[in-house]
């Protein structure tokens, strides 16, 4: 079984509101980033499927599998609407 | 050149940056919020990025156009915070010598910025209520 | 509107003029002059405009945006007289609710400037001489 | 044979340069607008062909081949370098 490892997650605008905060330092065993969603997507009710989502693991965009390190910084990014 | 700012744009000062003496054209794209969407009244929106990312993906998008348009210099701004109705949210500029390539480059760039920048938009409405744009659970972007 | 104007373009003016809470996308086109065109330096130069029928004739364009464009409003200012290099040579402003109709009206409006208002140019050069542009005795025009 | 008639002629910008004045009140038998210019072309040796130049009477585009009557007033338009 994969060791627990800390992760730093931020939250933005749809993530935070609905997570009620905007960072966790959680421990997990998630090996990818999707595991990782998935895990707190059961633990916060986040409204939206990661499909809806793309990530970024220390401020650069990953693949949902990207395996995830010790101290990573995860965001997930929700649908953008800039400009 | 980008950059987020949460104080009003001043147009002058960009346009000053851009002047250059071989540019015969410049194109410039201004996004302003308005009073309405899909038919609701809006009277606030509110901008956040994911800064660091938003800022390299700029510079990224600011770069491939560079490369694809026969341009001399690009710059882009985007507001972030609160913004009223009537208000510049994002403002970009392109200098080349000719104006084929200016239109072209300016229209890439806020395509790009739209479709990459990890920056979201928060609609209040007249009726109280607010939503995430582009995020309802069984939407799709636009 | 559309206007020929004997003083440097102020833009705020310009862009205050099309304000407007229904509008979400604001396009403009500067064409500047340049300090070189066809391997010559230029230092200075000259637009004439034949005044009535260059108004007429601008106003019958941004008329026929509004009806190829789903935009809010179009504005050109044409400057004329003597001109230095940087200086700004004619603004089009347009809004729309959108942004391709805001892109699409700018872009149409300075391709029939160009083609059709009877305004010239002469370009004068670094080494004294001068030149109407397109006026050539075996030239096409560009 | 055709009456002499009143024509203004305003010169712009080369045509101008070439004539050197922006006006003239001739008399004249020409019957259209390109008669009226090879008729000044050969006057004043302008150098551009009639082919290359469009013309206005009473401050608007015409054909060529409009008829002019007394008192119009025609103006010859170089090729054109506005924007």
């Amino acid at each position: 079984m994969a060791e627990d490892k800390p992760i730093r997650v931020e939250y933005y605008a749809l993530l935070r509101d609905e997570r009620g905060q905007s960072e966790d330092l959680i421990m997990t065993t998630a090996a990818s980033a999707r595991e990782l969603y998935e895990e707190l997507q059961a633990r916060f009710h986040f409204s939206l499927p990661w499909q809806r989502l793309a990530v970024a693991v220390n401020d650069e965009f990953q693949r949902w599998d990207t395996t995830l390190y010790a101290n990573d910084k995860v965001v997930f990014i929700p649908p953008v609407a800039g400009g | 050149m980008f950059s987020l700012s949460f104080e009003p744009v001043v147009r002058e000062d960009l346009l000053d940056a851009l002047s250059n003496e071989q540019a015969g054209a410049l194109a410039t794209f201004e996004g302003w919020v308005r009073n309405h969407n899909e038919g609701r009244k809006v009277v606030l929106l509110e901008y956040e990025a994911f800064e660091p990312l938003a800022r390299k993906e700029a510079l990224r998008i600011l770069e491939e156009a560079k490369q694809r348009f026969d341009i001399i210099e690009a710059r882009c701004v985007h507001r972030v915070g609160a913004l009223k109705v009537g208000e510049l949210a994002v403002w970009i500029g392109v200098t080349a010598a000719h104006r084929q390539a200016a239109f072209g480059a300016c229209q890439f760039i806020i395509e790009e910025i739209k479709a990459r920048l990890p920056i979201w938009k928060k609609e209040h409405y007249t009726d109280g209520s607010s939503e995430w744009v582009n995020c309802r659970e069984h939407a799709h972007a636009h």
